[in-house]
């Protein structure tokens, strides 16, 4: 009987106690962020510093060794260098960064070697932003060019017209001096 | 024919009216679920999302209406309209005024009851004719623990009818005051314990958290409803917070007085010298207010409370309930007969009653303090974010 | 010390045939190799002899054996299974490897003594094709009962489509991709 | 000229539209479909910090009433039946977000045998949420996204 009342009681405490918790609640502000419009700072802003959101690449700092598409283990990056006038290194011919499929393991970050000798975090040619807005109506969409399609074409067409050339010169400077080889030097066989 | 006339607007008034603010109770449940988990809820839909019940109900009116090919198509159809209209007609002898109601029913509390049993045959249909385990499960459950519930509501209901000596809810009404001395929940103690029962069992007839196993989400899916969609889903939700009110409203008749506005309220003969129509309007918000407030506490339980297992249901009616409310039922017999109505004893136990009724509201307070206190939170009672 | 080692050599003692070894002595694991047809022996010994006690399956493992040739190719050596039973006793766990040939691996069942040898059976079987005679019930634990093929094979071949959805999906920058 | 082929023309239709549109859109009731980590972020993403019931978006159990179901995580093929009855349940107009790498192209399980290679081959996608897995935000962010592609649908002259 004693356990009877005791029973009666108790649930009539607990849930008393469950209640002020709740209405206590009640009164304070809720801790919500209303993220697209109603806020204060921006989210990018209060992320940590290490935080890894977009995909993002320095076009001007990249130096197309595709180092970063071979580091990519899931083939997310798909890039191509070429030969530009009037530029010592290569030059970016396109870069697409497929977003609907990368997995954000910060390999292709490690193995860039185009730093820009800041030490921000945003150091390297191939980088993370905060950003992490990007929906998409089509899978396509979700592929970013970085280099765009025309700007694309005329830069291939530039560095297969220079590759073009350099072949030929190339082939010129074998042919004269395998020519003068042949011309200088009499058959022994015993090459190197 | 006049009477009919009348008879048909008013029960449209209320349709509408009562469609309105189940309506609008579920965009304030949202809100007020929001801020208790301390989130917002809904505002984006006009001002502060007041129109989101708007939006719902046009996205439901919009949705493909599904009735599954191996369900019993015509008793599927009509459940969700059984189980709306056995939920608008309990509001039909509910005394919102001295003037403002219905129909003057002699026997106001036995239709009521009987009417709220109408919803579980409504349930009982839409669960077994959806052709759906899930529904078929809920639909038992919810007739269960309805038929279960009844006899403790029951039992607290014959308290209320032998203090006041009628089944009428005007002389319900009239046979307590103005003040909470005179409020049956205050009045002995047997009638707070009848409150209880009576308070307890609404909630498990209203499908209401911690009662609310026939359609837990996280067992059977959505219960009888897990076939409805559209319209059809919408009028069960509309039945759900139909009901709220008319819980709120029974209590608020039964054990607070009713419309009573600081003075006594005499059936249909008003007090000379004073303007009948104001002290309606006064009694008539003063009801409602007491109303919403009940349906606050609802909803408040709803959001602080885990839901039941069945057994645990069943325990708690039958081991509990029924044995308790049988005992004061008796004890409200011997009581009456020794202690006469305003007799010393009688004015005592009033008053010790409603004054511990107001330290249980101080010490809440004291606990809602000290909970803010702990947190270290700021008040911030403002409603809107 | 190990201790799990004097219960192999026990066991293997006690081993009707006498084609029974012990392997990785040293280790932390020493298994005792036995052959397919003394299995069920075996693990009633461990189940029943008091002197052993091993009450608890552990779990069944399954290995499809290969070895790379000189020219890149695979040379498929049949397929291992091991069995891990731990004593509730003194803790001590013992293992028992069988090999199974390449074509038609079967092996008896344990799923009568121990309850919980069907899933492990179950998912051996549903990954790596391994047959386990007389199971209860013995279907694809893992994948949809009508999949083709054991995927943890290493000779296993992707079907092109399951249900209509094909298997394979070409990278959507090849569609942009400029030649 | 029938009185249905008349009416798209009024402008009176485009103002039902844009009400029609105004209440789908603001009441996307999702169904949780979590299958890996992203689910995580959903359940964040209805909770406290990010709450999609701003939106006016409460989750349902059942896909009867939902207008929204979010798949989150790695789809394998013994999933994918399951995944095309629920959505095959579900009562129009329905929308889909595909939300996060797997369920938008496999992600990196694009080699396993057991994965599906993208949600789209089943089901129909209507917004595709890159992220593995996507902030909560992020999530909200393609809600409203979706939100703009419901208002912008004529529904009456399909």
């Amino acid at each position: 009987m004693i356990i009877y009342l005791k029973n009666i009681w108790e649930t009539y405490a607990t849930v008393f106690e469950g209640m002020a918790i709740t209405f206590s609640y009640l009164l304070q502000r809720p801790i919500t962020v209303q993220y697209p419009d109603r806020m204060k700072e921006s989210v990018p802003e209060t992320l940590p510093e290490k935080y890894r959101g977009r995909l993002m690449v320095d076009t001007e700092l990249c130096t197309a060794c595709g180092l970063c598409a071979k580091a990519c283990p899931i083939d997310v990056i798909e890039m191509k260098g070429g030969r530009a006038e009037g530029k010592k290194g290569l030059r970016l011919i396109y870069f697409n960064i497929y977003h609907g499929k990368c997995m954000y393991c910060n390999l292709c970050v490690e193995a860039c070697p185009a730093e820009d000798g800041e030490e921000d975090e945003h150091h390297t040619a191939i980088y993370f932003k905060k950003n992490f807005e990007g929906s998409s109506y089509t899978l396509n969409g979700l592929v970013e060019q970085f280099i765009p399609p025309d700007e694309a074409r005329r830069r291939l067409k530039e560095s297969e017209e220079i590759a073009a050339k350099r072949a030929a010169a190339a082939a010129e400077t074998t042919k004269n001096s395998e020519a003068k080889q042949e011309s200088d030097k009499p058959k022994d066989g015993g090459d190197v | 024919m006049i009477n009919l006339i009348y008879m048909f607007v008013f029960s449209l008034v209320y349709l509408l009216l009562l469609a309105l603010t189940a309506g609008i109770l579920t965009y304030v449940e949202r809100r007020i679920a929001g801020r208790m988990q301390s989130r917002i809820g809904p505002n984006r839909v006009g001002i502060q999302g007041i129109l989101q019940f708007i939006a719902d109900l046009i996205k439901g009116v919009q949705k493909e209406d599904i009735i599954p090919a191996d369900a019993y198509a015509f008793l599927f159809k009509i459940a969700p309209y059984l189980v709306f209209m056995g939920v608008f007609l309990t509001l039909v002898p509910i005394p919102f005024g001295a003037y403002t109601l219905m129909e003057d029913l002699d026997v106001g509390i036995y239709y009521v009851l009987a009417m709220a049993s109408y919803v579980v045959i409504g349930l009982m249909i839409g669960g077994w004719a959806s052709n759906n385990k899930w529904s078929l499960l809920g639909g038992m459950r919810s007739a269960a623990q309805k038929i279960s519930y009844e006899i403790p509501a029951a039992l607290g209901v014959f308290i209320v009818v032998i203090m006041s000596g009628s089944m009428n809810f005007q002389k319900i009404v009239a046979a307590q005051g103005a003040s909470p001395v005179d409020w049956f929940v205050f009045r002995n103690p047997f009638t707070f314990i009848a409150f209880n029962l009576f308070f307890i069992a609404s909630l498990a007839e209203g499908n209401r958290v911690p009662f609310d196993i026939p359609e837990a989400e996280s067992e059977l899916v959505s219960g009888y409803n897990t076939e409805y969609s559209g319209m059809r889903f919408l009028f069960f939700f509309l039945a759900e917070w139909g009901n709220l009110v008319v819980i709120g409203a029974l209590v608020t008749c039964m054990f607070f007085g009713g419309g009573s506005f600081w003075y006594e309220w005499k059936i249909s003969i008003p007090a000379p010298g004073r303007d009948p129509i104001v002290f309606e309007v006064l009694g008539f918000l003063w009801f409602l207010f007491k109303t919403f407030f009940f349906v606050f506490v609802i909803i408040w339980i709803r959001w602080t409370l885990p839901r039941l297992r069945i057994d645990q249901l069943m325990d708690i009616c039958w081991k509990y309930m029924v044995p308790i409310g049988l005992i004061s039922s008796l004890g409200i017999v011997i009581w009456m007969y020794f202690i006469p109505e305003n007799s010393t004893i009688d004015r005592i136990v009033r008053l010790t009653l409603t004054s511990l009724g107001a330290i249980t509201v101080l010490y809440f307070k004291y606990r809602v303090y000290k909970n803010l206190k702990i947190t270290k939170a700021t008040i911030y009672a403002n409603p809107f974010v | 010390m190990n201790f799990a080692l004097p219960l192999l050599e026990k066991l293997k003692q006690e081993m009707t045939s006498k084609t029974s070894e012990i392997i990785q002595a040293d280790s932390k694991m020493p298994i005792l190799k036995i052959e397919a047809k003394d299995i069920r022996e075996a693990v009633k010994k461990l189940h029943d002899d008091p002197a052993f006690d091993m009450k608890y399956l552990n779990c069944i493992s399954g290995l499809h054996l290969t070895q790379t040739k000189e020219d890149g190719t695979l040379d498929l050596l049949g397929f291992e299974v091991l069995y891990v039973f731990s004593s509730a006793r003194d803790f001590s766990t013992i293992a028992v490897r069988v090999d199974l040939p390449e074509k038609n691996p079967a092996i008896d069942t344990i799923d009568d003594l121990y309850g919980s040898a069907n899933w492990f059976e179950r998912e051996v079987y549903d990954l790596l094709g391994v047959n386990f005679i007389n199971s209860s019930d013995l279907r694809r634990i893992m994948l949809p009962q009508d999949w083709e093929g054991h995927p943890l094979r290493k000779d296993y071949k992707e079907q092109a489509s399951y249900n209509g959805m094909p298997t394979t999906r070409p990278n959507e920058m090849e569609s942009i991709r400029i030649e | 000229m029938s009185f249905y082929q008349e009416l798209p023309e009024n402008i009176l239709v485009t103002n039902i539209d844009q009400l029609l549109g105004w209440g789908r859109k603001h009441s996307l009731w999702y169904l949780m479909f979590g299958l890996a980590c992203c689910s995580i972020e959903l359940m964040h993403t209805g909770g406290p910090r990010a709450d999609l019931e701003r939106f006016g978006s409460a989750p349902r159990g059942t896909p009867r009433q939902s207008d929204l179901i979010i798949i989150a995580g790695t789809l394998t093929y013994k999933m994918a039946s399951r995944l095309k009855l629920l959505y095959e349940q579900m009562a129009e107009p329905r929308y889909v977000i595909s939300m996060g790498s797997c369920s938008n192209c496999g992600g990196l399980f694009d080699k396993a045998y057991s994965v599906v290679k993208g949600v789209d081959q089943i089901i129909p996608v209507d917004v595709y949420l890159p992220g593995c897995p996507p902030r909560p935000e992020a999530l909200l962010e393609s809600l409203i996204f979706l939100q703009k592609k419901i208002q912008n649908e004529k529904f009456l002259r399909k």
